[in-house]
């Protein structure tokens, strides 16, 4: 707790959004035809409802960085001449606030993938004109796992961090773009913050709450080690992937929902005045998903079953140094139409090891 | 990708006038696909069409576009034209450039910028053109006439002298139709029978041709050259075979109160009768609903007297089903009821008759034994009145819009013969316009108007009153511009002619189209005169628009012509543009069965090899030679497996896209 | 074409049906009927032939009215065609005006070959209508309508 | 024709004892029914093989899904399967046998009684959170949470389908789309695009739904003119739903399970309730899947149908 700590009043913490979004756009958890999604807040519109007691949004703030479908560039064509326009969306600077731990945790999930060489020209883009703030969760739920891969609910990371704990909003910069973002907020108005470094004995209290009942979920204390420890051949060739997939129908709900799934697929449309080529969110649950010319690798809903979570818990820590690539945010086990999920998989594979 | 070729037809300046052709030939360079753009005056005309055979070989085209007149117009001459070229014929469309948009729009830029459209989408719907061989399928070596009157009689004859097989199906007793009825023909003034009944005989006694009279079609399935007709023999209650044609039982029948249809309800017949004399076949018929013995089950005087023992009261209708290869519709007409015409008080009073009723009074085998007598009081008229145009060029609602163009020379014929005979008669004839056109017909009327001192006065006729025994004919005399009356002993009526209302159903049975009026609907005025839309469909006589005696005869032998035309090829080629499955896509669950209108689709268990296993799936299957081509099952299916071939879904969602850039 | 300045010039789609409807064209075409050159015509084999696909995809690429002609009932070529159609049709427009869809801007009309004059009056009626209207901004498809630049 | 032959449960007895009759008496090799999740809520559909696999099938208030798609996929395999139907199961069952996508004979329906599957958004609506487990007492539910002991009526958290269930309670279905209907043009178009917006395209719609069991969806066919992945313009989010709700019109047994599985909460139903009632004003009458054989209404017609332009006559469509 060394860094400064500032709190605001929550009675006014609608100034605090209002100078926030002065001069960049700012995204809040709000409320829309009975969903909360991360939806641009707009001052001057105050029907908008800011849910910040939702646990989870249905999609992940991850849409902000790696958005479902994004325009790449377009083609038109006069007679034999093609020219080539760049028509990617201009992305200025924002703030998306009310994030939870998993999902900042699952930006670092994505950064590995997409930051890495060849960088994702848009996402970098995105990633460094977005700051984070994250709120941490005071009633996390049964579904929840973050505990798993290590991320402390308590103490979110992500560009600067807020608890609400004792009827205040406690807020503190972790990075250089935070502490940018708090002095501007500062130097617009100065008595938006109130700074309490020394006294923050609620907030630390709010945080051991955090904690304790996260021991006490259902899911607490589930283990992955095995997915680490055993070979990859024997877990693709356990006999139990073939009773797991027989209740996924193949829609892409867990992986629309997730907020590490990274996969996309690249779409021409002919839109009359010229080809549009844009980018958008796949599903390795659908049967086209990686069709080559000879066809699909994987055709049964078996093999792409396996697929998606011998990636999540296989292939991927295998890459990057045995990091998952789950966040344990829970939004799979609540949304799967057949209620399958990465747990009851890694409960099923893992047998007594992971209980 | 697709070399195609752009041919813009000026079509003389009936485009050239309001679509500016170089714009639009300009535009077409650009379309994608387009290697060959150019345009000619008369692109139908042989030069246009064999710069387009020129053009194909040049450039080594695989499908070309016209942007002329409708397809219906010349898709076919189009499609000959790129035949002979070696081009498959069916790798060709026709913008339509002239009826949907020259003619319709005065302003220039406008008609341009759509013919520009037009014809973008039918290069966007060639680019997606394939290649189509049509099938072929049987021809049924056998023709139908409906209706046995001059028109059927005539295309009958002309087909069974080709030595096909002809079946006329004639709702009456007996085959004549309206001609039967008449006395004297113009122009010629040769008698009705003399022409018509030794035709009727010859018809009789053709090996060729079956006659079913007193029969009406109950159904007709199939298509051309497999037509399949349900004929309802009604029940005669008489042995044809065994019946002689004395007449003994129409005589002596006790039952005298029904109205002889035959003779328009002017006298009386029994209730076993035979229409008039010259009647083919010559067998009686016992009207039902008249007859003692089937009303009350006492009488049975007939079956008594007739010495051949041929009554049978038992007979019961008979349903003959047979196969056709071509129909020819010979309806014909009747005089249009004159409810709505009560003015000339054709319902107050007997005196004032129809023309067709005037033709069986001067008839010699009609009800007056042809003297020319009143009919309230058989006296002898002294003057006459005929009204024109009853009924009809009518734009108030009531009658009928067409002029039905045999009246004038009609009633000049019958103010002639009546001036020639009765030379004491006068004789007025009150007229909108006379029109008397085409060969020796102007002098006829100009001989009955001069050399016979007929009367015409150019006016309308107000009221006919009947006051004690006289009929007041109140009319406007124009040329004069007086109004004046005429005390007249008789008015005949030159009444509106309409197509017999068994027309309307046999429209339905045959999928034949017809218009406002229930005429036959001809598919095109000028080119394809006597044949319906429908394939396999032709039409002979008034059924297909108001028309004389030589105009019907002309025209029921042409419809044999194009019969014979059809009947002499062993195989048929049918539509190519008909329904396929793709079996990878279909399901398999009977929702294209259930909207098939002629139960073309089937299906069969087929097996599949997808990701290494082979699984046994029930798949559609669609038979071409019965597949009409309609497209109810393509949009019934939803994986889009069931596709039409000609009008596939992409190429109309290409259409719509290019209509929409 | 830009959406504001630009005065309203509607692009509306026909479907016509080939035996009945399209030959009633040729014939308002042959009797010199005039209607407006905003409307543009389909040749269909028949009136069943049309799927709502077709009539979603011509608002999607920026038209602002669709009409569907076809034979009178009984008078089809195919006898049941436009029995379907004509079910079909009734529940597209019911959704569409669920939707919110303006209940104008969609049309079935019978025209039989005879019946140019009433294929002219349709068409004129129905072009004017879609004028009162107006643009068609609730189901079409921006990227089709808005031209691509930088 | 008559209704394929089917297995009723005449001794009443639990649907757990039923299951293991089957499989003993070997009337059918594999029963479909659901297998215990990790929670209490969350079961999953599951395929038993043999009475040892039995012991973690389940039957209780949280068995919502329809499992007569899963017998596309499997009544293709050999051997026979016994499946078991709740009342609005059924006919779902019916119409895809008549469709000839079950294999009838490969398959054993077996029809279970049901008094209403519980909806957990509708628990997690009422703010009850971190759930552990859930005890049913008459027409309570004592939940036990992480945040202490919470309780709720049954009939504030029933499934959506189960408050109109055809066969229990006779509520007017119809009663959400003539509140729409009532609305003006804007605001229905208003209503829609703010639900449909929320669609991220997952499919879960047309995967779950009984009547979209084609081989080869248009929307995956790039050939069809309209398969897309992506809502990549409002028009997409429409297109989607209208062309999914016009290919199973007439076909659509209001089973209600698209806006179960909807992870966004679009209540999906409305728009093929909407054309139920149009149909059943329009033509008559009519319960798809009521039996496997009879024609749906848009695969028939009568010569005195009513005219397209009703639509713009009818009242409340302002």
């Amino acid at each position: 707790m060394s860094a400064q700590i500032l709190t605001v009043k929550m009675e006014n913490i609608g100034n605090l959004f209002k100078a926030i979004a002065a001069d960049q756009k700012l995204y809040l958890p709000l409320e829309q035809a009975g969903q909360v999604q991360f939806l641009p807040y707009d001052p001057a519109d105050d029907s908008q409802k800011v849910r910040l007691d939702v646990l989870n949004t249905v999609r992940s703030a991850k849409d902000l960085f790696f958005p479902q479908s994004e325009n790449m560039v377009a083609f038109k064509k006069q007679g034999k001449k093609i020219d080539i326009i760049e028509n990617r969306e201009k992305v200025e600077a924002f703030t998306v606030f009310g994030v939870r731990a998993c999902d900042a945790r699952s930006f670092d999930i994505l950064d590995r993938v997409f930051l890495s060489e060849p960088v994702d020209v848009s996402y970098a883009e995105r990633r460094a004109r977005g700051t984070v703030v994250t709120l941490a969760c005071n009633e996390p739920e049964e579904t929840c796992f973050c505990e798993t891969f290590g991320i402390d609910a308590a103490k979110p990371d992500g560009d600067i961090t807020t608890w609400i704990a004792d009827g205040l909003l406690w807020w503190q910069a972790n990075t250089n773009k935070g502490v940018k973002l708090t002095d501007k907020l500062l130097s617009v108005d100065a008595g938006l913050f109130v700074d309490s470094t020394g006294e923050a004995k609620a907030l630390e209290e709010q945080q051991e709450k955090i904690r304790e009942i996260i021991s006490q979920l259902p899911l607490h204390g589930l283990s992955l080690e095995y997915f680490h420890k055993e070979e990859l051949k024997t877990i693709f060739n356990s006999p139990k992937w073939q009773e797991l997939s027989e209740a996924c129908i193949g829609c892409g709900t867990c992986t629309f929902v997730c907020p590490t799934c990274q996969c996309y697929d690249i779409r021409d449309y002919d839109t009359g005045n010229g080809v549009q080529r844009y980018r958008c969110w796949d599903s390795c649950m659908y049967s086209d998903f990686v069709m080559m010319a000879h066809g699909n690798p994987r055709t049964s809903q078996v093999e792409r079953f396996r697929q998606r979570f011998m990636h999540k818990l296989v292939y991927y820590p295998a890459n990057n140094e045995g990091i998952f690539s789950c966040v344990g945010c829970g939004r799979c086990l609540a949304k799967c139409p057949s209620s399958m999920n990465i747990v009851k998989v890694a409960k099923t594979i893992g047998g007594e090891a992971n209980v | 990708m697709q070399r195609i070729g752009v041919f813009v037809c000026w079509c003389g300046t009936n485009i050239a006038a309001t679509v500016d052709i170089d714009t639009v030939v300009e535009a077409m360079k650009y379309e994608p696909g387009v290697v060959h753009a150019s345009d000619y005056q008369y692109m139908c005309s042989e030069a246009g069409q064999s710069k387009i055979k020129q053009a194909i070989k040049e450039h080594n085209l695989t499908g070309i576009v016209v942007c002329a007149c409708s397809p219906r117009m010349h898709e076919t001459t189009f499609r000959k034209a790129a035949k002979a070229a070696g081009l498959n014929q069916y790798m060709v469309e026709i913008a339509n450039i002239r009826e949907h948009c020259a003619w319709i729009h005065k302003d220039r830029k406008e008609a341009t910028e759509k013919a520009v459209v037009l014809a973008r989408t039918a290069v966007a719907k060639l680019n997606l053109n394939t290649p189509l061989t049509p099938g072929e399928s049987s021809v049924v070596k056998r023709a139908l006439v409906i209706g046995g009157g001059i028109a059927g009689i005539q295309s009958a004859l002309d087909i069974a002298e080709a030595g096909y097989e002809v079946d006329i199906v004639e709702k009456q007793p007996t085959i004549g139709g309206k001609m039967a009825q008449l006395d004297k023909t113009f122009p010629t003034l040769d008698c009705a029978a003399c022409i018509l009944t030794p035709k009727m005989v010859d018809a009789a006694s053709h090996e060729n041709i079956n006659l079913y009279t007193y029969s009406e079609v109950d159904s007709v399935g199939g298509f051309v050259g497999n037509f399949n007709v349900k004929i309802r023999k009604k029940a005669r209650s008489v042995k044809a075979d065994i019946c002689s044609g004395c007449g003994i039982c129409t005589e002596k029948c006790p039952s005298r109160k029904a109205e002889n249809e035959f003779n328009l309800g002017l006298n009386k017949r029994g209730a076993i009768y035979i229409p008039f004399a010259q009647a083919i076949p010559n067998v009686p018929v016992i009207d039902r609903d008249q007859c003692i013995k089937f009303k009350t089950g006492k009488c049975g005087l007939c079956a008594k007297v007739c010495p051949a023992d041929a009554i049978d009261f038992s007979q019961q209708d008979e349903i003959v089903e047979k196969q056709y290869g071509a129909v020819v519709l010979a309806t014909g007409f009747n005089p249009i009821k004159l409810d709505n015409f009560d003015e000339f008080g054709y319902s107050q009073s007997k005196d004032v008759i129809t023309s067709l009723e005037l033709e069986r009074i001067m008839n010699a085998a009609g009800p007056t034994g042809g003297k020319l007598l009143r009919p309230s009081d058989n006296g002898h008229p002294h003057t006459m009145v005929f009204v024109q145009c009853v009924g009809s060029r009518d734009t108030t609602g009531c009658g009928k819009t067409y002029c039905s163009k045999i009246c004038c020379m009609y009633t000049a014929k019958h103010a002639m013969l009546i001036r020639e005979k009765y030379p004491d008669v006068d004789v007025h004839v009150f007229y909108i316009d006379v029109r008397t056109p085409g060969k020796n017909f102007d002098e006829f009327y100009r001989r009955a108007a001069e050399d016979y001192g007929v009367n015409y006065i150019k006016g309308m006729v107000g009221k006919v009153a009947p006051t004690n025994g006289k009929l007041l004919v109140q009319g406007s005399d124009l040329i004069a511009d007086r109004q004046l009356v005429i005390e007249a002993d008789m008015v005949v009526l030159a009444t509106a002619i309409e197509p017999d209302q068994t027309a309307k159903s046999l429209a339905t049975m045959l999928t034949a189209s017809i218009d406002t009026n229930n005429f036959f609907t001809e598919a095109h005025p000028k080119l394809r005169p006597v044949e319906s839309p429908t394939a396999g469909v032709f039409l002979s006589g008034v059924c297909q628009g108001p028309k004389d005696i030589p105009e019907t005869v002309a025209q029921a032998s042409a419809a044999a012509v194009k019969v014979i035309g059809l009947l002499s090829k062993d195989k048929l080629m049918c539509n190519p543009c008909v329904a396929n499955s793709n079996e990878l896509l279909c399901n398999g669950c009977s929702n294209c069965q259930h909207v098939c209108p002629y139960g073309a689709i089937d299906y069969v268990e087929k097996e599949f090899r997808a990701g290494g296993k082979t699984s046994l799936r029930r798949v559609a299957q669609v038979n071409e030679a019965i597949c009409q081509g309609c497209g109810a099952c393509t949009v019934v299916c939803p994986s889009g497996a069931m596709d039409l071939k000609g009008f596939t879904n992409q190429q109309i969602m290409a259409e719509v896209d290019a209509i929409c850039r | 074409m830009s959406i504001e300045n630009k005065e309203f010039k509607p692009l509306i789609v026909a479907f016509c049906c080939n035996w009945c409807s399209y030959a009633g064209a040729d014939l308002a075409g042959t009797s010199r009927l005039a209607y407006p050159a905003e409307i543009k015509i389909i040749r269909v084999p028949c009136s069943c032939r049309v799927n709502p696909m077709f009539v979603l995809r011509a608002f999607q690429r920026g038209a602002d009215g669709v009409i569907i002609a076809g034979c009178h009932p009984g008078d089809c070529h195919y006898t049941t065609g436009n029995y379907y159609a004509r079910r079909r049709m009734t529940l597209l427009f019911s959704m569409l005006d669920f939707f919110g869809i303006e209940k104008e801007r969609t049309r079935v009309d019978w025209v039989s070959a005879a019946e140019g004059v009433k294929f002219s009056t349709v068409m004129n009626d129905f072009s004017k209508k879609i004028h009162e209207l107006g643009e068609n901004r609730r189901l079409g498809d921006l990227r089709c309508k808005m031209p691509i630049e930088k | 024709m008559q209704n394929a032959d089917r297995e009723i449960n005449k001794e009443k007895i639990s649907v757990a004892e039923m299951a293991k009759q089957i499989l003993e008496q070997g009337r059918a090799d594999r029963l479909m029914g659901w297998k215990r999740g990790e929670f209490f809520y969350d079961n999953s559909p599951a395929v038993f093989e043999n009475l040892s696999e039995l012991d973690d099938f389940v039957y209780d208030l949280f068995c919502g899904s329809n499992l007569s798609k899963f017998l596309v996929k499997e009544s293709r395999k050999d051997g026979k399967i016994a499946v078991l139907l709740k009342p609005c199961d059924r006919y779902s069952f019916n119409q895809l046998v008549k469709e000839h996508r079950i294999i009838k004979d490969n398959v054993l329906p077996v029809e279970i009684d049901c008094d209403g599957m519980l909806d957990i958004d509708k628990i997690r609506a009422l703010g009850i959170k971190g759930i552990k487990k859930i005890t049913v007492d008459g027409d309570q539910l004592q939940i036990d949470t992480v945040y202490g002991p919470k309780t709720c009526a049954r009939e504030d958290v029933l499934l959506m389908k189960c408050l109109t269930c055809k066969d229990r309670v006779g509520g007017d279905r119809f009663e959400l789309v003539k509140e729409i209907e009532a609305m003006s043009s804007v605001e229905r178009y208003e209503f829609w695009r703010s639900e449909l917006s929320k669609c991220i395209r997952c499919n879960a719609c047309r995967n779950v739904c009984p009547a979209c069991t084609c081989e080869k969806c248009v929307f995956d066919n790039d050939k069809s003119g309209i398969a897309n992945k992506a809502n990549t313009d409002s028009f997409e989010e429409s297109l989607y739903h209208m062309i999914r709700a016009f290919h199973v019109a007439g076909r659509c047994t209001d089973c209600g399970e698209c806006t179960r599985v909807c992870p966004q909460n679009i209540p999906l139903h409305l728009i093929n309730r909407k054309i139920i009632k149009d149909l059943n004003e329009f033509y008559g009458e009519y319960q798809a899947g009521e039996d496997d054989f009879s024609k749906g209404p848009l695969t028939r017609f009568d010569l005195d149908d009513v005219e397209p332009d009703i639509v713009m006559e009818r009242g409340g469509n302002k």
